[in-house]
């Protein structure tokens, strides 16, 4: 198995994180929000993966898993309301959906 | 235990009147107006049967009492009392529930059942701070008379309910809020004093208290009370909510929940903190003469008739506020006739308003006029309590200012004086209403029905009751006599203990 | 091995940032699938063969393929595509890229100042990861099961809800 | 005698009965209810004065006791009557002089709509004054005084159709009640330290406790005649009395000429015993009275109409009242209320009756060369305006007006200044009267009669022209028989005037002053209005003499400075603060409260990417400050 400092794993984590974080921000279209969303939580598990193999132990996985069937319910929700979305305002432009404007 | 049931019977007659109100809205009025009546004739059994007490009863010994454990762990007890002032309180409020479910037989029309409920419970609420000795159970009952009053006034108002509702609700129980923390300090207080957890109100009087720490209570409670008295600076929320409540909402409130404010001055603030009242009475005093004569001012200037009256009643609880703080017999004999007369008089003039909002759908003084040869009957009654209400001697509210301003006057003659501008100053606002609404030209071509049937049958008790007031109010002055004795001889032995 | 990590790593980013380029959607899940299945593999250098399937097969697999389905539903074409690239003004992009930036010299100023150590090239097993995940983690366990019955009902009420519209 | 009660009471059933059911009669059941009440009440009074001459109680005083009214720690306050000679002449002029009015009234008012109102009211009206007068405790008579001061509001704004007449009411309601706070407070000053208000105990502990000159019974003094000014339309509160013209005429003969506006001069000879203490107080009230009686002279010289010159007149003639109490003569003032009582009523029903024959017109300049028409309303007229001016030994008048300028310097409390300006009062007292009998009676006639007055209305006159010529003659003066019946009954109540015999001029010399002042004073009318008319009117407009006409006619600019000095500002700022300043700080609260929310509101978008962006920069944020801090 590979050697590499812990540091570069947590890096490549970083990275991703950061680019997910600006697709999240940059995008107006909801798909490419809920897109952006998978990346930063993919990297968020990679983050636990890497900490679980750094002591050798099966948690960081674990987590991972947690994380994964979170993103598996999202994504269902998530793409249900898109759908639910786009029917009702027939755009996937996500300013258009600012029903919560105080 | 009869004092509980007066309040039970209250309680469950909202719950049935609801119920069955979605059914028939006369069963719910009907309900109600049986259950009131029960209480009311009980109550004034009662006084019969308990003439003015010449014996001055000892402390903690009541007419009629009802004492049982609530939350023992915490001290607090389901303590309910009654002696003179609370009697005639539980009787004029009695009465004037009867008149309000009889004032809202036909204008309410919608939420029949929901809304008796809502009557019913503030009444049971006002019982419970009119009896109440327990300091918890009193918050209680505060609280428990004002949510129904909300609904009542959110959502059987007129235009700006909503408002005048929030408004209510954000000023009493703001103030509330207040009394509550200063009877919980009170209560912690008591306890390092004493090791004993308690609320009761006996036990809670004479807690040895530093002045600062009096002072501070005292001010958390008279907030409180003059918030619904109301007092001069903090009144705004009354025109409003007398304003945009139902018509049976303006009576309860200018009938009772301004007394229940008064009742708590005398209750509690002064027999709780001698002392810290009588350092606080002149700023209290004076605070009271500048309401009674700004109210009658405004009231005045006012072109709705409803916020008129209600205007009224700053200026004449400025009367029983003055009476209360000057504490001795006269004046505060002259504060308890004042809170009757004036529930009867300000009462009467808001079930007035509301007759006459049902024929002509307009509450601007400015658009009514002439009334007097359409509707003399109507026209008659409503000079008849303009009359109480700028104390024509011979009424009930002459007896209470003029009892009140005679005790005052040893105290302090220059407020006094002031005080007895404000009776002056009642005139204008007076005429100027029975100008403006009854007599001058009909204008406006109005042609309306005069009082009949059940608006006579409400109406001919108020002026019985106010007339007997003026002329013969020997019985309810002695009715109080015992009670004030009592709260005399407290607060003297206090001070004096306090002194040593 | 540490080759794979590397290159691995670098073809997740350049896939990553391709994803969030693209104006059409297909190409962009497309995109996506890559950086998964890189990041699969990352897993598998750093000895988790377990998860780097999972991510396969779930990610990569099945919740991709709602996202493609959702895309085939929504029949989005080249309208939507100039939609996009309207949307998309490169004044858009500066505030969370600098945002980004700043996050990233963050995590490189605390992984500099962090510890060191290499990995011990330790494979952590289905069999480990079942046995604290039966074990210590029940709960969590049954909260995610929980969780996926939630999104579930929750898929499944918004879906049906849009039928009857229809 | 212990048929008291029924005094006040069958005028009280009177007005409950007319309330109650008086719709429903009716106007001639209207009539006899309304005035018969006040008749039995008058028949009684007369009965009880009978027994009171006949039989006096002890002490020339009796009292009875209805019931407990107000007894609350050392205050006892029952509702209880007190009679003694002075409430008993007055109660006995009240009532008579009222029953008369009240017959007048139901022919005066036979064709009114609201007859039932207007007699509910009257009755009402007696009900009170009698009460006033009964009243053996201050706050009773309180009672009465306000009583008579509603009645008064109500009667003159009985026509309530025209918003004038409302406007006088209420000017009448409040400039009175503007004397009655000072009362109120003169009532607390009495009871804080003499500890009662019965008044028989007051007078006793205020003349045991308080010393002459004493600086409490200066202020009770002032204070109480506060009130009674109001009532009485004394200076500086007499403007309400000429608007309160407005009401129907018999109104204005019983309530604003005959008997409520004496009630001042009631409650001050009521409470003498404090002015007597308080010299400076009884001062001030001669000097009161002295100057309202000129004043409203020369206003009663210029009035147009003919009630309003009347009125002006009752001011005057309750200046006259003043001043004798002023002076310590107080018989001399309730025998000249007593007689004022009779001429005034008369002279009200006479202008009544004018009024009514001529289509309710009440310019005197558009009257005139009425002596053939109303024959009867002539002869009554006259006989009545000749006992205002004291037309000497055949009138009223004379003796009790007289009496009081020889005592305004006789009195050891007289002086010369009030001699003089009494004089001169009787000039201009005969200059009006007969200004108004000139302008009304002689001259061409200038209007039409369209309606004679009924019997009804003529025959209280007649009764009343005889009591006002034979109504002096229980007081005469020395030199013309010595006559001192009044006087000497009324000593049981009131003290006699203590004449000052070394300086005090001779009556007769001063009956003589009176007689040439009035004989000026006539000629001085009949040289205006009869034989030089156009004289007047060119003096009236000559610059200064309009001016001067204008400032008399509006009451020398009193109401225009109220108006201005109080009136307005109160007005100003009942408008000004129709909304309630004090609302508005807890409004600014509320709006200071939606202010914050609005900033805050700016930052919910809405847009999720917002939201995240606010989530991204808060952790960057959160991170830095953990890194470097």
């Amino acid at each position: 198995m590979a050697t590499v400092p812990m540091m570069h794993a947590l890096l490549l984590a970083g990275i991703l994180f950061a680019l997910g974080l600006v697709g999240l921000l940059t995008r107006r279209n909801i798909l490419f929000i809920l897109m952006s969303l998978e990346v930063m939580l993919n990297a968020a598990g990679l983050a636990f993966v890497a900490a679980g193999a750094r002591w050798g132990q099966a948690d960081g996985q674990v987590v991972f898993i947690f994380i994964l069937t979170m993103a598996a319910a999202e994504v269902a929700v998530g793409l249900a309301l898109v759908l639910r979305m786009y029917h009702r305002t027939k755009t996937l432009d996500a300013d258009r959906a600012s029903e919560m404007k105080g | 235990m009869m004092l509980v049931w007066l309040i039970v019977i209250l309680l469950a007659a909202g719950v049935v009147a609801w119920l069955g109100g979605r059914r028939s809205a006369a069963w719910a009025r009907w309900v109600s107006l049986l259950a009131v009546l029960a209480d009311l004739i009980w109550a004034v059994a009662f006084w019969l049967r308990h003439p003015a007490q010449a014996e001055i009863l000892p402390q903690g010994h009541w007419l009629a009492q009802f004492n049982v454990a609530w939350v023992p762990q915490l001290g607090i007890r389901f303590h309910l009392a009654m002696d003179g002032l609370s009697l005639l309180m539980v009787v004029l409020t009695l009465f004037i529930g009867v008149m309000a479910v009889l004032c809202s037989w036909r204008e309410i029309q919608t939420g029949v059942g929901f809304y008796h409920f809502n009557l019913m419970w503030i009444l049971a609420g006002i019982l419970g701070v009119f009896l109440a000795v327990d300091l918890f159970l009193f918050y209680f009952a505060w609280e428990l008379m004002l949510v129904p009053m909300y609904f009542l006034i959110a959502i059987w108002g007129h235009e700006r309910r909503v408002y005048a509702a929030i408004k209510f609700f954000i000023f009493t129980q703001l103030s509330g809020l207040l009394m509550l923390l200063a009877i919980l300090a009170l209560y912690f207080i008591h306890h390092r004093a004493t090791g004993v957890y308690t609320f009761e109100y006996s036990a809670l009087l004479g807690t040895p208290l530093s002045q600062r720490t009096a002072l501070l209570l005292m001010l958390g409670f008279f907030v409180a009370f003059a918030v619904k008295l109301p007092m001069f600076p903090f009144h705004p929320w009354l025109p409003d909510a007398h304003t945009e409540a139902p018509t049976a909402g303006s009576l309860i409130l200018a009938g009772l929940l301004l007394k229940t404010g008064a009742y708590g001055m005398i209750r509690f603030v002064i027999p709780l903190f001698p002392q810290a009242a009588h350092q606080f009475a002149p700023v209290a005093m004076t605070l009271a003469v500048v309401g009674i004569l700004y109210g009658a001012v405004l009231a005045y200037g006012q072109r709705d008739f409803k916020r008129m009256v209600a205007y009224t009643s700053v200026s004449h609880l400025g009367f029983v506020l003055l009476g209360i703080f000057a504490w001795n017999t006269l004046a505060l004999e002259g504060a308890v006739v004042g809170m009757i007369a004036h529930a009867l008089s300000t009462g009467a003039l808001f079930m007035l308003v509301g007759q006459l909002y049902e024929r002509t759908h307009t509450r601007d003084l400015t658009r009514l006029g002439g009334l007097w040869s359409t509707a003399p009957v109507l026209s008659g009654v409503g000079m008849f309590f303009m009359l109480g209400s700028v104390g024509l001697p011979g009424l009930g509210d002459f007896v209470g200012e003029f009892l009140v301003l005679l005790g005052t006057y040893r105290l302090h003659p220059i407020l006094t004086a002031l005080a007895t501008v404000g009776v002056l100053a009642s005139t204008f606002y007076g005429v100027q209403m029975v100008q403006r609404a009854f007599h001058g030209p009909n204008v406006h071509q109005w042609k309306i029905a005069d009082l009949k049937g059940r608006e006579l049958l409400i109406m001919a008790p108020m002026i019985a009751l106010l007339l007997w007031l003026g002329l013969y109010p020997l019985p309810v002055l002695k009715t109080f006599a015992p009670a004030w004795k009592g709260l005399e001889r407290t607060t003297r032995s206090l001070t004096a203990a306090a002194r040593r | 091995m540490n080759i794979l990590f590397y290159v691995a790593s670098a073809v997740a980013i350049i896939a990553t940032f391709l994803m969030l380029t693209r104006m059409n959607a297909v190409h962009a899940l497309l995109y996506l699938i890559v950086s998964l299945l890189a990041v699969a593999l990352v897993f598998y250098t750093l000895g988790a063969p377990f998860v780097a399937a999972l991510e396969i097969i779930i990610y990569a697999g099945a919740i991709m393929v709602l996202f493609v389905f959702v895309v085939m539903m929504l029949n989005l074409g080249r309208a939507a595509e100039a939609q996009e690239r309207e949307w998309q003004r490169p004044s858009l992009w500066v505030g969370p890229s600098v945002l980004a930036v700043v996050l990233i010299a963050e995590v490189i100023y605390v992984l500099t100042h962090a510890d060191t150590r290499m990995f011990g090239a330790e494979v952590v097993g289905p069999h480990q990861v079942a046995q604290s995940l039966f074990g210590p983690y029940l709960i969590g366990v049954e909260l995610a099961s929980m969780l996926l019955l939630g999104g579930l009902v929750g898929a499944f009420h918004l879906g049906r809800r849009l039928e009857e519209k229809r | 005698m212990n048929l008291l009660w029924l005094i006040p009471a069958f005028p009280i059933a009177g007005f409950l009965f007319l309330a109650l059911a008086g719709t429903r009669l009716s106007r001639r059941a209207v009539s006899i209810v309304g005035a018969g009440s006040v008749g039995l009440s008058a028949l009684v009074s007369l009965w009880i004065a009978g027994q009171f001459f006949v039989s006096p109680p002890a002490g020339y005083a009796y009292t009875q006791t209805i019931w407990n009214w107000l007894d609350v720690g050392s205050l006892h306050l029952p509702i209880a009557f007190y009679l003694d000679p002075l409430s008993l002449i007055m109660t006995l002029v009240v009532t008579c002089v009222g029953f008369l009015i009240h017959v007048y009234s139901a022919g005066y008012m036979s064709e009114d709509e609201d007859i039932s109102r207007f007699f509910a009211y009257m009755n009402l009206f007696v009900a009170s004054m009698v009460t006033l007068l009964l009243a053996s405790n201050l706050v009773l008579l309180l009672l009465g005084w306000e009583g008579v001061g509603l009645c008064s509001y109500l009667l003159i704004g009985f026509w309530y159709r025209d918003p004038a007449n409302g406007y006088a009411g209420r000017k009448a309601f409040i400039v009175t009640r503007v004397g009655d706070t000072s009362m109120l407070i003169g009532l607390f000053l009495l009871y804080r330290h003499l500890g009662t208000l019965d008044i028989q105990t007051l007078m006793a502990r205020a003349a045991h406790q308080w010393p002459v000159g004493s600086p409490l019974a200066v202020a009770a003094g002032l204070l109480l005649l506060g009130g009674a000014v109001g009532k009485s339309a004394q200076l500086p509160l007499q403007t309400w009395l000429p608007d309160a013209m407005a009401g129907p005429t018999p109104t204005s003969a019983l309530i604003h000429a005959a008997t409520m506006v004496t009630a001042g001069v009631y409650l001050i000879a009521r409470m003498h015993v404090i002015y007597q203490l308080a010299p400076s107080a009884q001062f001030t009230v001669g000097v009161v009275g002295a100057a309202t009686l000129t004043l409203a002279g020369f206003s009663a010289l210029t009035q147009p109409d003919i009630k309003r010159a009347l009125a002006y007149s009752t001011v005057s003639q309750i200046g006259y009242m003043f001043l004798a109490l002023g002076v310590g003569a107080w018989s001399a003032a309730i025998f000249h209320f007593m007689t004022h009582a009779f001429f005034k009523a008369l002279l009200f029903l006479g202008a009544g009756m004018i009024i009514e024959s001529l289509h309710h017109e009440q310019n005197m300049f558009k009257m005139g060369g009425l002596r053939k028409e109303l024959p009867v309303v002539f002869w009554t007229f006259l006989i009545a305006g000749c006992a205002l001016a004291g037309v000497p030994l055949v009138t009223a008048g004379f003796y009790s007006k007289g009496l009081i300028v020889w005592q305004a310097e006789a009195s050891s409390a007289g002086r010369w200044g009030f001699w003089l300006v009494a004089v001169f009062g009787v000039f201009l007292t005969s200059a009006y009267t007969f200004r108004i009998i000139f302008l009304t009676f002689f001259g061409e006639a200038k209007s039409h009669v369209h309606k004679r007055p009924g019997l009804a209305m003529t025959v209280p006159c007649i009764v009343l022209a005889v009591l006002s010529l034979v109504g002096g003659f229980v007081k005469t003066p020395e030199f013309l028989g010595n006559i001192h019946l009044f006087t000497d009954f009324l000593h049981h109540a009131l003290p006699p005037v203590a004449v000052a015999h070394a300086r005090a001029m001779s009556e007769l010399a001063s009956e003589g002053w009176v007689t040439l002042a009035l004989i000026v004073g006539f000629a001085v009318a009949y040289f205006c209005y009869i034989e030089r008319p156009e004289f007047t009117a060119s003096l009236t407009r000559s610059a200064l003499g309009n001016a001067l006409h204008r400032f008399w006619k509006s009451d020398w600019g009193m109401d225009w400075l109220y108006d201005r000095l109080l009136v307005w500002p109160v007005m100003w700022f009942a408008r000004v603060d129709a909304g309630d300043a004090v609302d508005s700080i807890y409004t600014g609260i509320a709006r200071l409260c939606e202010w914050f929310y609005q900033g805050v509101r700016r930052t919910e978008t809405g847009q999720i990417r917002w939201y995240a962006a606010a989530i991204a920069f808060g952790t960057l944020i959160f991170v830095a400050v953990v890194l470097f801090l």
